[in-house]
């Protein structure tokens, strides 16, 4: 089955106000941007996002106004922002509810989801108050269909005998009502191929009861098919394939292109300031058609600058002062 | 003195690496530190991140554990979730040094990197653990990047994102964290350790040219100076190595 | 570290009398052959054996009489062995202790061990016999640390509200002393890369306290980091690389050549024989010095039959009646 | 007659497969079942062995689930935890078709692959579960394929390896299996249905020739054949996709 089709169908066919979704990638890396870009273009809202260190895509859902509950793990960008601002100020503000886990956890917690199990244990993070303190009410556990009763739990370890582990934390699954996924290559039926370090993209889309994948280059299944041993995502989860050139822009896409340290760099300074950052959602997002338009607006002087080396899969000697 | 705190910091850090250890780091002092250990002392030693990527090459700087930079000519490309499993693993975690950091920390080595007030209303957000808690949690060895000041080094947290040694004594361990917990905490000022019984932080090892007094008064709770000992300073040959092969750009040297 | 050495002393070093090991592949493919002839040749014995589908090599290192303990979810070899004839005498006789799992579980329990967790949970099994009936005796598990008190146990799932999963089985972790896992290509720090599937030898590696890689062919480091895409084996869990061409005969190597059928349904009928088999294990492994002189037994009239196709990575057209 | 029950049984089984199903297969017959499907009826369905290899292209049979043959061109090559995850997961399990042998068959559609005899000293040794009680635990629909024996179908097993419906009725729900269960069961003679409330195997379809005697004089306990009906024989067609496309040199048909 044929599953190309636009940004705008798949983000209105799979996203909707108060859907639970999952993005791919980390900090800076290989986040789905031009997904989330058409998801803030689109005035979703009431999300709730679940989020290892999904990085600079987290960041602008939760500013372009999208969010509602967030579960994470990190809410930073390396070097660029040693704390998302926009995820700060609606965490302080008081108007984004969130839940804390570490970044282990949150993997597991989709790797749970993928596997189809309730929950899957750790020792991470025994005795810590990320065991203790729960971010969202009890009330909205229990309303709430999507999210288990309880954030957590310990558990004493019933094998004893050959091992000196006596207590687990236990992690409930995350079932997302949709993950996005930006890839190197994919065919369209769905199988896909990331290149470099997967993250934990391939768990976040099994976790997932529909996926979209968005990839820089759309290709022959035959050609995906010659060293299967590097694809990682099969076609039958997968519900839209579409192809998006730069669509990590403004995190890199290993092979292709680098992050872009200039974009990085006034995005930490525009949002650290409300108007400026108002500004920006209306004039590069909200004002564009596609994301070939906001990469006109954001990279105006283009994007060679950024592009990858072919030995290094990143561009070398790139000024990241 | 013809180096830098940042400097000295990254040099006290890598002389700990040993030649089999396997280094989780993040980004920042803690990467230079890894890096000039392999330089320097530990050749064997590999540097991974929580990432997945395993014994980067590290041609040039990365600026976050998800640069791509870290994933060029690794040995394998793996998931966070081989990269936490190498940690909680009973044969190779035993052989992790983990280097972290955190905006708070108190007498027993727990850390702070989720917020500063209240967690349902704080006055200051930060990141939250990332992997610093499941490092904390999992390693035999863990080391503590800090800037040495008095609202950094609390008696209490204002919330315990990383385990260390919790309250002290055996109480690690009670807790179910049957492994590790931190070996050392690095600053500007000085080298601090845990007592082996208390677990509670003690003055280690001053950097030349700091005073007892001058750690004791940037640090907000009762610390124990009388064990401490002189660090010696970086050689020329690890200031090479650090300025002319780990950072020549001063992405991280500033 | 150049962790090369010649399969009598990798054998000599970390397998011994009692040790608890894992072989890698599956049925008739990428069982490390090479590295059980060498066991059986040096005569150990009292070995506790952990197998999901690991095929041919478990067969013959019980027929080897090296087998004394078997946690194990088949012992066949497809068309050439609904049941394996050797495994089958020996559970009937009484000589060989089992403990029944699923696949499934057998691989959880793997991934157990290699994550460092001391459980993990499944739905799978719960209300079969696999649950009920336990094999090795009670006084066994609480004498031996490397095996936990109980065979499994089934725990209700304590998060509600998300899921109608009520109740799963909890498998414990194993942790063998040793694996020996038959690759492609290796470097001599151990780095591996597995070609077609992985089945569950990466797991089998990371569970166990050492490793041994036998594989095809010994490469640079440079040449497996060109695409450490396709790299599974990370160099610091491995203790020893040892080149043996040929090392996964007389099952399937993908990309090198294909599972004897002659030699495999010769091997089925002499298996059926007591005195036949025994005549086997004289001249073809215990009177051979290495496994060149093996190959040389076992494949008279030479290996070209079998040869990879490099495009289908199997013999094509191979007579497999 | 002019084909085998070998080759009706897979022409039956191949009939029940739909386009968005993904079937899951050992080898032999199981695999020529769905082959047949993807050339007849359900082009876009998915074959997948429990060894990782998703939409094998098959160029040639695989006489095991591990043959390199099952590994040429698939869309994905992963491991055995991935092939199972997809059965448990709860979107993609629901589509999931699996199709299971056994040495023995209850009323209720549970399978016994292990021992005959004792478990502890049994009087015959089977190879075990394999992915057969993950399967039947696990996937919505599973299909099992028999020889139609009266010592084959029993009573009561000597061991259940793979759970079925268990007691009947709701037993299986109750004992945790939130999903699934045996949809049919396809002998030499026939195809055997469970009731919807009681789940007790009874006599669903006939194939040309056969008698509803034949099958209760092979059956080992009471079977209702009320409720049966013919089925068409194999179509000419369905014999040239199986005979010429699938198994031209007969491995597996014989």
């Amino acid at each position: 089955m044929d599953k190309t089709m636009s940004l705008r169908e798949a983000v209105q066919r799979f996203v909707t106000d108060g859907s639970h979704i999952s993005i791919g990638g980390f900090t800076i890396n290989r986040n789905p941007m031009a997904a989330v870009y058409e998801i803030i273009r689109q005035g979703r809202q009431g999300l709730h996002l679940y989020a290892h260190s999904n990085g600079q895509g987290v960041d602008e859902l939760i500013g372009g106004g999208c969010v509602q509950r967030l579960e994470i793990a990190y809410g930073g960008s390396g070097r660029f922002a040693s704390t998302c601002l926009r995820f700060r100020k609606a965490v302080q503000a008081g108007t984004l509810a969130v839940e804390d886990y570490s970044n282990y956890q949150m993997s597991l917690r989709f790797l749970a989801g993928a596997m189809g199990v309730p929950f899957l244990p750790t020792r991470s993070g025994l005795g810590s108050d990320i065991v203790a303190k729960w971010g969202f009410p009890p009330e909205y556990r229990q309303s709430e269909p999507r999210v288990p009763d309880q954030k957590l739990c310990v558990m004493d370890n019933p094998f004893t005998g050959h091992t000196d582990v006596r207590k687990v934390v236990l992690v409930p699954a995350i079932h997302t009502d949709v993950a996005i996924i930006h890839v190197q290559q994919a065919d369209r039926q769905g199988t896909a191929r990331i290149r470099g370090l997967p993250f934990v993209d391939v768990e976040q889309a099994k976790a997932s009861a529909h996926v979209i994948i968005t990839c820089e280059e759309l290709v022959a299944s035959e050609v995906l098919r010659e060293n299967a041993d590097l694809n990682c995502i099969p076609p039958f989860i997968v519900d839209a394939v579409v192809p998006v050139p730069y669509g990590a822009y403004p995190t890199a896409c290993y092979g292709h292109y680098d992050y872009d340290p200039v974009f990085l760099k006034h995005y930490a300074e525009l949002s650290a300031e409300d108007a400026a950052y108002a500004d920006y959602v209306e004039s590069h997002i909200r004002g564009t058609a596609d994301h070939a338009a906001f990469l006109e607006r954001a990279a105006p002087d283009g994007l060679e600058a950024i592009l990858a080396n072919p030995e290094t899969g990143y561009a070398r000697n790139l000024d990241r002062r | 003195m013809n180096y830098t705190p940042k400097e000295m910091m990254a040099i006290a850090a890598s002389r700990t690496i040993r030649n089999d250890d396997i280094v989780f780091c993040g980004t920042g002092i803690s990467m230079l530190a890894a890096m000039a250990a392999k330089h320097i002392s530990a050749p064997e030693s590999v540097i991974f991140f929580e990432t997945g990527a395993i014994d980067s090459r590290l041609a040039e700087l990365p600026l976050a554990v998800g640069d791509p930079r870290v994933m060029y000519r690794t040995a394998v490309n793996g998931s966070l979730l081989d990269s936490f499993a190498t940690m909680q693993n009973r044969t190779t975690g035993k052989r992790v040094v983990g280097i972290l950091g955190a905006a708070q920390i108190d007498p027993y080595g727990n850390l702070n990197s989720t917020v500063i007030g209240d967690y349902a209303r704080p006055k200051v957000r930060f990141s939250g653990s990332g992997g610093a808690a499941d490092v904390a949690s999992f390693v035999d060895r863990t080391i503590i990047f800090m800037q040495h000041e008095k609202r950094k080094f609390v008696s209490r947290l204002d919330y315990l994102t990383s385990p260390g040694w919790l309250d002290g004594g055996d109480s690690r361990h009670k807790q179910g964290l049957c492994r590790g917990g931190p070996a050392m905490v690095i600053t500007n000022l000085a080298v601090m350790g845990f007592d082996p019984q208390s677990h509670r932080m003690f003055l280690q090892a001053l950097y030349p040219g700091v005073a007892a007094a001058d750690v004791v008064a940037n640090t907000g709770f009762s610390i124990d100076a009388t064990r401490c000992v002189p660090l010696a300073p970086p050689s020329a040959e690890e200031l090479r190595v650090l300025r002319d092969v780990c950072d020549p750009q001063r992405l991280i040297l500033g």
